[in-house]
């Protein structure tokens, strides 16, 4: 006998393979994307990101920090990911797990990679000082498809983000100036079902998935792709999907910029 | 504590608040969809969301009690809810607040109802500008109603506190900082007990009376608040 | 069918009911209180406090350190407790849990509210060098009331410590000089059991409590509060607690000084 | 990235390969004896460790599925493994690739012959110098099948990139740090069909398609250098 | 390790002690009420303090012994039992040592009586002034002894060591640090067997006979004082 | 009904009663050693080491750090092991147990006390700059006597290993010269079953160990002891170990030099 769970994957399985879906989308439709600024006042940057019912807070903050010794004269780029307790029965509190630590690396990379940020402008004084661009994902409700959510959080909030003013040795965080951002990393995940794509998947959709690939593309290259889950791809089928990609990161972008 | 700056002139916070104001609030049940119940609050900037999840087994099995479920909190700051950004985990500070936190809420709750469960409540502050711990549980008391689990009223928390030798209700961060006293407390507002209470600073009796008294009224508009987010969502 | 714990507080309760207790004290008697000093020799000043069978040794160390960036002319003040596994069949190893913590920071806000320590007096040089006061308490045997019996062992700890010298860049822990202390801050804990109030809980008690409330006083002030455990308090409640704490903390304060 | 030294000579690469060829390799089945399985594998200067234990049981046992087993992937470098010595004890890095290793293997093992179970891949890499979680699944493919495990097919792994703007088979330490592009590739080269795949650095679809194609002819010489290792053992 | 410091003068040490003298010793038994035995032990100016608990059921269950009980300690330095505080928590070398008093200790105890079961030593330093393992494993027995624990034999531990290439017996802090040689052991003073060991330091056969002879002759000594202390329990 | 641990176990014991082993080596010794340098080629020095199927890494790194304050002009040695979980059924991920702890410690002990390194000459800047010796042990296949192994290990990477040169601030690894190791500490462990000595013990002889001492010897002195496991050894028989290991790790530095 089939658990609950066992018969709404059944469902969704079923309706994928007729070119449905559960909550009646096409299979390359997102959810509604909803995307506020300021959320967190006292971040230099917020967004907070909603597709469905996933929703997800990124917050960025500067802070003042030695630079790596191999770029002495580059600002520092952090990207943390919490999947807290709050936002789903299954997580538990603790120390970043294998999916979290996956979920920020694959934005990590998605924004340096894409060089988006002017890493050389926040650099105070070479060897010394540079600005540390810390960017926080916060999970609060997991319906499925962090790491759209959460890439295209990320990406809002440095756009949004002011960048304090540094003056005789301290933060002044009540002086601010513009940040600029030079591209606009926007990931989207392409999930195999057989022998059909979906895009935006829920939290059941994700379960029956047979592997996906997450594209992150900026407004004219591709900077970032992670293969995620069981399953495999033909080269044809990865070019394809990086296609696919490409069109709905065009979109996504223009909810953001 | 920087005491330059003047925090009252002619009975008037830097805010415009009299003495005895709370801040701006607002409310809202049901924020979240993936928790069994859930709650916003916001009090001026200090903002907090809650989730609650249960009545549930409590894991390991040998921490459970035949006789009354237990309530569990966490608390924690979101790492970009404060000036200079926080590491993200529980703090010792988050971690004494999540245990005063369980002592004000299992208090209203029916525990002996639930035998061997947990019933967990989860409070992250999203802008810390004071007052966060009694933000935050009044977030989760919303949460507790908004999971419908059975309780013996709503808890309402705020903070009063002195400025200047003057007792005044639910400081803000700039009054915080250059304050004497913080005395943030949570109270059941159906039966007037108050359920959790901290201080900090030097005082004295006659003061304490005079702030548990703001501290008080305070707590009956927040839980006049409180209800009118839950009656929004019946 | 009750278990002998049960037993036991079903014992205690109907004592405090009736106005008496297990042990014969009066409602609001502390069991006897000793306290000896030096009883670690390597600390710059050592208290054992025994309430009854509890036993509490806190130690106080000196050292030098860099202050905090907003405190840069003070020197620091740090509070520790270990619920080692060695004090309770219950306590188990590992870092400091929820009470552990509570305990350390309640008895640090109590000498930290009541500017027990001159602080200012304690800077070396301006944000480059401070002293650290490190006062850790180590439970040794548990039978209740453990924050009152730490709080009066971090006091007298304190008024007992001497500072060493410090001269060429090095701690001399030879040569020490007395170490001031402005304040004496007592805590006393009052325990609600049914409608009476206890003082001095043993762990039975601590089981049966309906709430707890730990006030901290200097000679003159109220300088911190903690309600614990579950139930609640009326305000005319509170203001009786403040009262009969203030009594019993004139009288433990006697013993210390 | 430092980009001053050349990296692309008249079609040739500073240790004198072609575009598509990949370094030497050298492979083995059988390193280990406690271990139910193990493998080795070198590229050029890389080379890992990898140990299969299972199927056994799971632990703890809430984490074991009623359908079928699970596959478990520890990905390590050796302290002494880098230029400067790396604190023991998987990176966040190492945790990431941990996590891409097991998807990368699990599409090839039949794992719902073993509900309840768990297979466990240890990958040790002694010497990094690029390409290192390709090396590492080399290993633990090999290790699998030296384990006896049933597969659909052995897992074989190789990096394409990008350096001086030419599309390169499986870059070397100086190539990667002068690189633009990284791009690992995991295949199963029974079926073709790619079971990882990671990619760093800024392209486009038409040098995708080179690289991929690339990678794809590298990750078959692996196989056949793969199954010769395991023809020995027999 | 400065040897500028003069520490042995005519055959006497700085303290006045002979080659082959303990220091002042002090033991006592049943000094915690909460544990199921206890003690105390002090040389010169290093003391600990040391609690039993068990036989108890051993969690998690599958580290349980079908055939026999295990012996568990748990060697910890407290905080300020050094110069320069310490922070909280076994380091590197209180957890090896922790695991020698597991030997020392487990040899004397008829674990074979308590199967599944644990028996758990806990021994805190109060006190470093050198011989801390030493001071805490007489703690320890006697708290075995304390709790009732059936043993073969009292176990007692000393320190031999070298100073300035000469055998000396239980050395104290100023004569460690300007020591060559520290020799722990701990001995069966009923049956004469040496249960722990351990040396740093150079030296040959011939030092080492007489050393380990001083050390022997020490532990009969401690052996009287931890047999006087639990007899006045009784 | 013994399990076939508890067969191979009583058949270990019975052959060794009989002055045999499972294997058919004599109680002395050792099974084949395999001492390969330049394993691990990003090491300053490197030595796999097989004893029978025991099977160890050793890697020698060398880092520039701030000396200790009491030893300002001293280089710096750190030793550590992993029991990673490839190496046994047994052995579990995450930090190191005692186990591993003990192992790291009496291998660290037996370079430092026999003053092995000279750690005056790793000296770069007083107080400010000094080498750090860096030694990982690192277990691949586990089949009994870790310890000698590991020393065995240690010793030959440090005899192979070549000091980077230090330049303008910076590590040179692409420069090395020799690095000088003044004795040879090797370690014999002598295991105790019943009224015999074994040296080498494979695994299953370890657990029906009545106990075992590791010595340290170098050339021409005792230099470290660690009595392990249970079970106790009487003076005589102690200095008759001494001994016996003398002998044979004179033996095995004859392998490594």
């Amino acid at each position: 006998m089939m658990d609950i769970t066992e018969i709404e994957e059944q469902s969704a399985l079923d309706k994928i393979k007729k070119g449905e879906r559960l909550d009646d989308r096409g299979l390359e439709d997102f959810r509604d994307v909803e995307v506020e600024t300021g959320v967190a006042k006292k971040a230099e940057g917020s967004a907070e990101v909603r597709l469905g019912d996933t929703k997800v807070i990124v917050g960025v903050k500067f802070g003042m920090g030695e630079p790596f010794p191999d770029t002495p004269d580059e600002g520092m780029l952090m990207v943390n990911a919490e999947l807290g307790p709050m936002a789903s029965p299954n997580f538990e509190s603790g120390p970043p797990g294998k999916d979290a630590t996956e979920l920020a690396r694959v934005v990590d990379r998605g924004i340096r990679e894409s060089e988006a940020l002017p890493l050389k402008e926040l650099c105070v004084e070479e060897g010394e000082k540079v600005w540390k661009v810390m960017v926080d994902i916060h999970i609060l409700d997991y319906d499925g498809n962090l790491m759209d959510a959460s890439a295209l959080g990320a990406a809002k909030a440095l756009i949004e983000a002011e960048i304090p003013e540094y003056e005789d040795g301290e933060v002044k965080r009540e002086k601010t100036k513009e940040f600029p951002v030079n591209k606009v990393p926007v990931a989207c995940t392409v999930v195999k079902v057989g022998d059909k794509y979906i895009l935006d998947p829920s939290l059941i959709e994700e379960k029956i998935a047979d592997g996906m690939v997450t594209v992150t593309w900026t407004e004219d290259e591709l900077c970032s792709l992670q293969k995620r889950g069981n399953g495999g791809f033909t080269k044809d089928e990865l070019l394809d999907i990086f296609e696919i990609a490409r069109k709905k990161t065009d979109g996504l972008r223009k909810i953001i910029e | 504590m920087k005491k330059d700056k003047k925090l009252l002139k002619n009975g008037k916070r830097i805010d415009g608040r009299g003495i005895g104001d709370l801040r701006e609030m607002e409310a809202e049940a049901g924020v979240l969809e993936r928790a069994d119940g859930s709650g916003y609050f916001r009090m001026g900037d200090t903002e907090a969301i809650a989730a609650v999840f249960g009545p549930r087994e409590l894991h390991p099995k040998h921490k459970q009690k035949p006789q009354r479920g237990i309530l569990q909190c966490r608390y924690n700051l979101a790492p970009f809810s404060v000036e200079d950004r926080k590491r993200p985990g529980p703090s010792r500070r988050a971690k004494e607040i999540g245990k005063v936190a369980e002592g004000a809420l299992s208090s209203t709750v029916f525990l002996e109802e639930f035998p061997t469960a947990t019933i967990d409540v989860y409070m992250e502050v999203i802008t810390a500008d004071a007052g966060t711990r009694c933000v935050a549980l009044n977030a989760g008391a919303i949460a507790l109603a908004d999971a419908g689990i059975p309780m013996k009223g709503i808890i309402s928390a705020c903070a009063a506190g002195k400025i200047e030798d003057t007792p005044v209700l639910d400081l803000k961060g700039e009054e915080d900082q250059g304050g004497q006293v913080d005395l943030p407390i949570a109270m059941n507002a159906d039966t007037g007990e108050v359920t959790l209470l901290q201080m900090d600073g030097m005082t004295n009796i006659e003061e304490m009376d005079e702030m548990l008294e703001l501290a008080i009224k305070g707590c009956e508009k927040v839980a006049k608040k409180q209800r009118e987010a839950l009656m929004k969502t019946f």
